[in-house]
């Protein structure tokens, strides 16, 4: 640890103050981030006319050491609502950001992520949701998957193609949506595993106000990019059921439920990473720990995962690398199917209460093919690497066409 | 690349996958999946009555058609093509075991009421006869104590037919399922189309049916591992059959997904691994019928075939992307049955170590 | 077994005569073998003005009985010479023939294939050997590379080049070349493992006689498919040391000779794939019978080959599904490779006389990386399994326009 | 994607890789290959002389450099980036080893005669320091009997440092190459550019430098395996780049085969291999160097290098067609490399299992 600079200090000192006067863990939670929006000590990194600061990310650490230290709440996080902030930042309107990044901080409003389809999942741009101008508002019809939250969201970041006579990713447009509007129907997706955590989003005649247009028409692709770059930032880390429990009061638990909804869809998320967590002792528990072949599986899957966390750690999965680890996660979620199926034996018949671990088990085999799919399949990581870190040719092009004439699902 | 079988089983095999296309689409295999049994028991009366396929193996002198263990492959690799959620496994585990009793008074009728459908049984074995079932068995005065941690059909079967080892010689008994003293409990499967239950014994009466020696018990187990290895063969088929399908119409990019190398080249090698795994079930299945020692090769049958199988559906999830992880494709149905599959009867690693022990013995 | 029909009853008769009169073990292997190209018996296959008697390959299979019956030795079969008449025998004018044909059967000419260059392995129609008309003859030039027993060959086949203009496949020609002229140089080739079972052949102003040429120009490649299929067929039987021994008699140490030498460059072909053959017994000299590990990669060695051997006993490797064989042989090879390595453990380290088995383990390990290149790499072969077999869409052409503008080494 | 070493770190990379650019190209190699020694003495003069790398690891107090674990990794990655034939890894060894010895006046002449590279020393170990090496050795009244399969750089070094359990507590003798009574074997190797030799111990008279305990032993061994798969990672990383840039020059079919899909896929399968192979290194020299209980993880790095390297080995073979299976290519000096290293100091296996044992302690 250095000693901060003296600015750095002034910077805390100022937090500090202000927390002492503001913070007080018997507010509603929503009470204490209209405070937080209002000074702007919630979202540091922010502009000062968004509910900012606008400091830099080191002097953001100084800020959070500060709630840290006495235990306050920050600003909602949780959710896709990172990402719309982020993108709004970036690309939105005035207008836009006074009307949406409020709601975002305080929580007031859930989002969710309109990208994907069931005809376009590794290309992405080929997306075939449209929106139509009908000389007032945008008119959008289509279908998305794969959309976290969906059914809690009050607005959802959406691509929708809005020219079909030009290249594909010249021809999308990106838009703010209203959630709770006639147009939409939120669906429910089951999973192998048996979990739903993700929705289906139908949109029929589903109605964008002209100002939620993001960027110009046809510039949606480069607005994706920057919600996308965000996502792909986050996806490596494991998700935990986050705790920060300071007291009993209001606003704690008011928060502890803000979380557990939040996690709830990714309670299995462990078990798709492989549980290598849980190797050894599942093997003192089967009596595997004492098969010399079993112990070659579960040494194999231990260094697997040691070497994706140094390697993270190390902060090597950056940019393109970035799928570097991606692979190797999908290999450690492999590796721990097979290693917790050696281990099992015959228990690795069953499901539910009848899987050991109270059904962990089952759920880690059921659970593994996600982690090669999920945020980009190994075949889109493989590309990425050949082709950036490898300077290896890239595939060639049959969609550059307009996109009416490119052969699609 | 078909292996050329003679007329009669290429009709046999024509039958059989007619039946199960008719039989087992997956909608009905939903329905059943949601029942209590999970049983489909108009397809199981037609597979007994109709097709006559439950005696099939059965010699004739013991009331069935006298059919040997390649056209039994046949029906198990048919059958593996679908997921048609009948207990023909366990049917072939009993009638096998119990065809090894040579005192046709004790056999007689047990067998009539199994061949006829009327009756279903199915095989339990235990650790103590060295194959990899946890649970174990005791004989005294002919009851029955001890536990036995999965039993296939055991949900449902009427009859189990147990070998037990302990005190004595190896012996085949006859317990009713309802007897007093024997507690069920079925249990939650991954493989929602192929039940297991857990069943515990206390004192529990067992009709003697006769004493097996190690060759008979592991010719009864030999048989059960080369039915479930046809079984998985036609399985791991299946699910390339539907990859490639879906690769070839599946567009990204604005080209079938199926067009490109990397895939190709996985599925080529998929290819290999089945081609590999059929050759391994039919061999194994034809030196049964020859009756050559064949507990090597049936060992070696299940790991190649259950190897060939979780290969092929880990690729087809993954080749389908994320259609492929819901629950309304039918992908993880097929990678349900193919990871019990997997394990049923010994895992893979197990089979190696026998095949090994069995060609050093 | 079923009965001999008639007709084939009074086949056999007929032979057994003529060998009751002609077979002599006290003759020279070539006095003998011009007995035979006389009477036809030796290759009851081709057509009677070409040395043979014009029968089918089930009558053949007659002929070839009566001879093992009596232990009479057959036609010159060892090397490429086979694939030299087969192709003779569909495209070679009545004049080549007449006169190359007797000396292939006869054992008088040793032949060679000239196909593979160093810039075209898997693509062998990209060959850039030339041969170019002087008005009189055709004038060749460039190099070839891997041409088994060309040091010791008479002639051989050549595909080359003749026009540049037209598209690849289309601007190659088949020639009959003499190898013992001045613009022929045959260099030994040295492989990794130490052996040089093959060539390279060099080109500088070597001549072709006008009617060395088979079919037209421009049909090399359609003459050389039929090579190729012949060649394929042979690849995946693995070369034993045939012995055929009936006595001490002279045309017997001949040809045993004749034999030694022809299998001269495969001595290492058991090595090559992968000796499953000797693990266990491997496994009980250095211990490694008792470690579980070794058994598992043991076991996972031996089932691949045994499956190999069930695909191929049941004629199932016929056709692109040969391709299905050759992976699988590579996949055998592979095992071979880490089975011995784990049973050998530190004396894998060694070679020669130090490395067990008088040096066959290091030969292993040091050549069964050539079993998934030669004869077709695996690359190759799951193109051909992918497009004929699985009818998956074919690679995107580059190099279907005149060949002189196609990009290569 | 370099882990960010410091910039005094990065410089001693820079230099070594320098060095070893210059001082290996092919043509050196082949032509020191060939030798009897199979050293490129120069280089090892310069390396020692010149660079210091001799002594880098060794304390300051014990007359070197003073550099740690971290060091010697990106030394022994540099060098294995290379072929360079030098017995610098057995240096490594036999220094570490003497450095473990308290007793100054026992260590220094001994330790300042191999720093300055006047004498070369190797280590041996036998198998009754549970170490997978065959061969066992006993010490009886300071003279050694036994023998043991494979030393490295056992040809030519002037000095054994040999570590001996039996009959008593571990104990690190020196024993004069030239010593009555030790009959050395020079093998043939499949690795030409590393030797090793064979040694035959009768009552050899041996100089007892001091005890040593389990830990020692253990640290001992765990300072090779790490600086061996630092070197295994260089080796994987050299090939991968080498099959980079052959599939990006090679045409077939009238495009470059670095094109093809299948071949980007599998090449970006590899980096992810070698990626891996390389935290691994580091980060085994890194806990060496904080003095952590390195025991597992230096298992974990030795087979997780050597799985990287012989993948790229088998890899850069396949990837070169033809010319990869020929003598005049580099690929198979580094092929023999990479199967050289996968099993000395103990295979793949070996090493999971000792993983798992140190993990369960």
């Amino acid at each position: 640890m250095t000693a901060p600079a003296p600015a750095q200090d002034a910077l805390a000192r100022e937090v500090r103050q202000w927390l002492a006067r503001n913070w007080d863990p018997n507010l509603s939670l929503a009470e204490w981030r209209e405070r937080l929006a209002d000074a702007g000590w919630g979202q540091p990194t922010w502009p000062t006319e968004y509910y900012g600061r606008g400091l830099n990310a080191e002097q953001a650490l100084v800020v959070q050491a500060e709630f840290a230290r006495i235990g306050a709440v920050g600003p909602a996080t949780a959710g896709p609502r990172g990402l719309a902030a982020a993108t709004l930042l970036e690309h939105g309107s005035d207008a836009q950001k006074k009307r949406y990044l409020r709601g975002i901080t305080t929580g007031r409003d859930a989002w969710c992520q309109l990208f994907s389809e069931p005809g376009s999942g590794s290309d992405l741009a080929g997306a075939t949701t449209r929106a139509d101008w009908d000389g007032a508002r945008w008119i959008v019809n289509g279908q998305k998957v794969w959309n976290t939250s969906a059914h809690h969201a009050d607005y959802g970041i959406l691509v929708a193609r809005t020219d079909w006579n030009l290249p594909k990713h010249q021809g999308l447009s990106y838009f703010l949506i209203r959630m709770k509007q006639p147009g939409v129907e939120v669906r429910p997706l089951k999973q192998m595993n048996g979990h739903a955590s993700f929705n289906e989003v139908f949109f029929t005649d589903a109605v964008v106000e002209a100002d939620d247009l993001v960027g110009k028409p046809g510039q949606g692709w480069q607005v994706a990019l920057t919600t996308l770059s965000h996502e792909r930032a986050g996806f490596t880390s494991i998700r935990g059921a986050e705790k920060l429990r300071h007291g009993d009061q209001r606003i704690y638990r008011e928060y502890a439920r803000e979380i557990e909804i939040a996690n709830e869809p990714y309670t299995w998320y462990p078990q798709r990473a492989g549980r290598i967590d849980m190797l050894l002792d599942r093997a003192r528990e089967s009596g595997a720990i004492e098969d010399p072949v079993a112990r070659q599986e579960i040494a194999g899957a231990i260094a697997l995962q040691r070497c994706l966390g140094w390697f993270g750690a190390r902060g090597l999965a950056k940019g393109p690398a970035g799928s570097i680890a991606k692979l190797a996660a999908s290999r450690v979620a492999r590796a721990g199917n097979r290693a917790h199926t050696i281990v099992s034996g015959i228990d690795a018949l069953f499901e539910g209460p009848d899987s050991p671990r109270d059904g962990i088990v089952g759920e880690i085999l059921l659970s593994t093919p996600a982690t090669s799919i999920a945020g980009g399949t190994d075949e889109v990581q493989k590309n990425i690497i050949a082709e950036r870190i490898l300077e290896l040719p890239r595939e060639p092009r049959f969609d550059d066409g307009p996109f009416k004439d490119v052969p699609r699902n | 690349m078909e292996f050329r079988f003679n007329d009669e089983q290429a009709q046999l095999r024509d039958v059989v996958a007619r039946f199960c296309r008719d039989k087992a689409p997956s909608s009905a295999v939903r329905r059943v999946m949601a029942t209590d049994t999970g049983h489909d028991h108009d397809a199981w009366r037609q597979m007994g009555a109709e097709l006559g396929l439950i005696a099939l193996h059965v010699p004739e002198d013991m009331g069935g058609l006298g059919f040997g263990a390649v056209e039994l492959g046949i029906v198990m690799e048919e059958l593996g093509r679908s997921l048609l959620p009948v207990p023909y496994l366990s049917s072939v585990l009993a009638t096998s075991a119990l065809a090894e009793i040579e005192d046709a008074a004790v056999r007689e009728p047990l067998m009539a009421a199994l061949v006829s459908g009327s009756k279903l049984a199915t095989l339990v074995l235990d650790s103590t006869n060295g194959h990899p079932v946890s649970g174990e068995l005791v004989a005294q005065d002919d009851r029955l104590t001890g536990s036995v941690r999965a039993v296939l059909d055991g949900h449902r079967a009427d009859l189990l037919l147990v070998v037990v080892r302990a005190p004595h010689a190896p012996t085949l008994f006859a317990v009713d399922a309802a007897s007093s003293g024997l507690t069920k409990r079925p249990l939650q499967v991954m493989d929602r189309t192929r039940r297991f239950a857990g069943f515990r014994f206390e004192q529990v009466p067992a009709a003697r049916l006769g004493t097996l020696d190690d060759a008979q018990v592991e010719r009864i187990y030999d048989t059960a591992l080369v039915a479930l290895a046809n079984e998985m063969a036609g399985g791991a088929q299946a699910l390339l059959e539907a990859t490639v399908a879906y690769t070839r119409t599946r567009v990204q990019f604005g080209r079938t997904i199926g067009s490109f190398q990397a895939i190709k080249h996985r599925l080529a090698d998929l290819l290999v691994d089945v081609e590999l795994a059929k050759v391994a079930g039919y061999q194994a299945a034809a030196a049964l019928a020859a009756g050559e020692d064949v507990s090597a090769n049936a060992s070696l049958a299940k790991f190649v075939t259950a190897d060939a199988y979780m290969g092929a559906a880990r690729e087809a999830i993954q080749l389908h992307g994320g259609i492929g992880f819901t629950w309304e494709h039918d992908t993880h149905l097929w990678y349900r049955r193919a990871k019990s599959s997997e394990v049923f009867l010994g895992t893979p690693a197990w089979h190696r170590e026998r095949m090994i022990r069995e060609m050093t013995a």
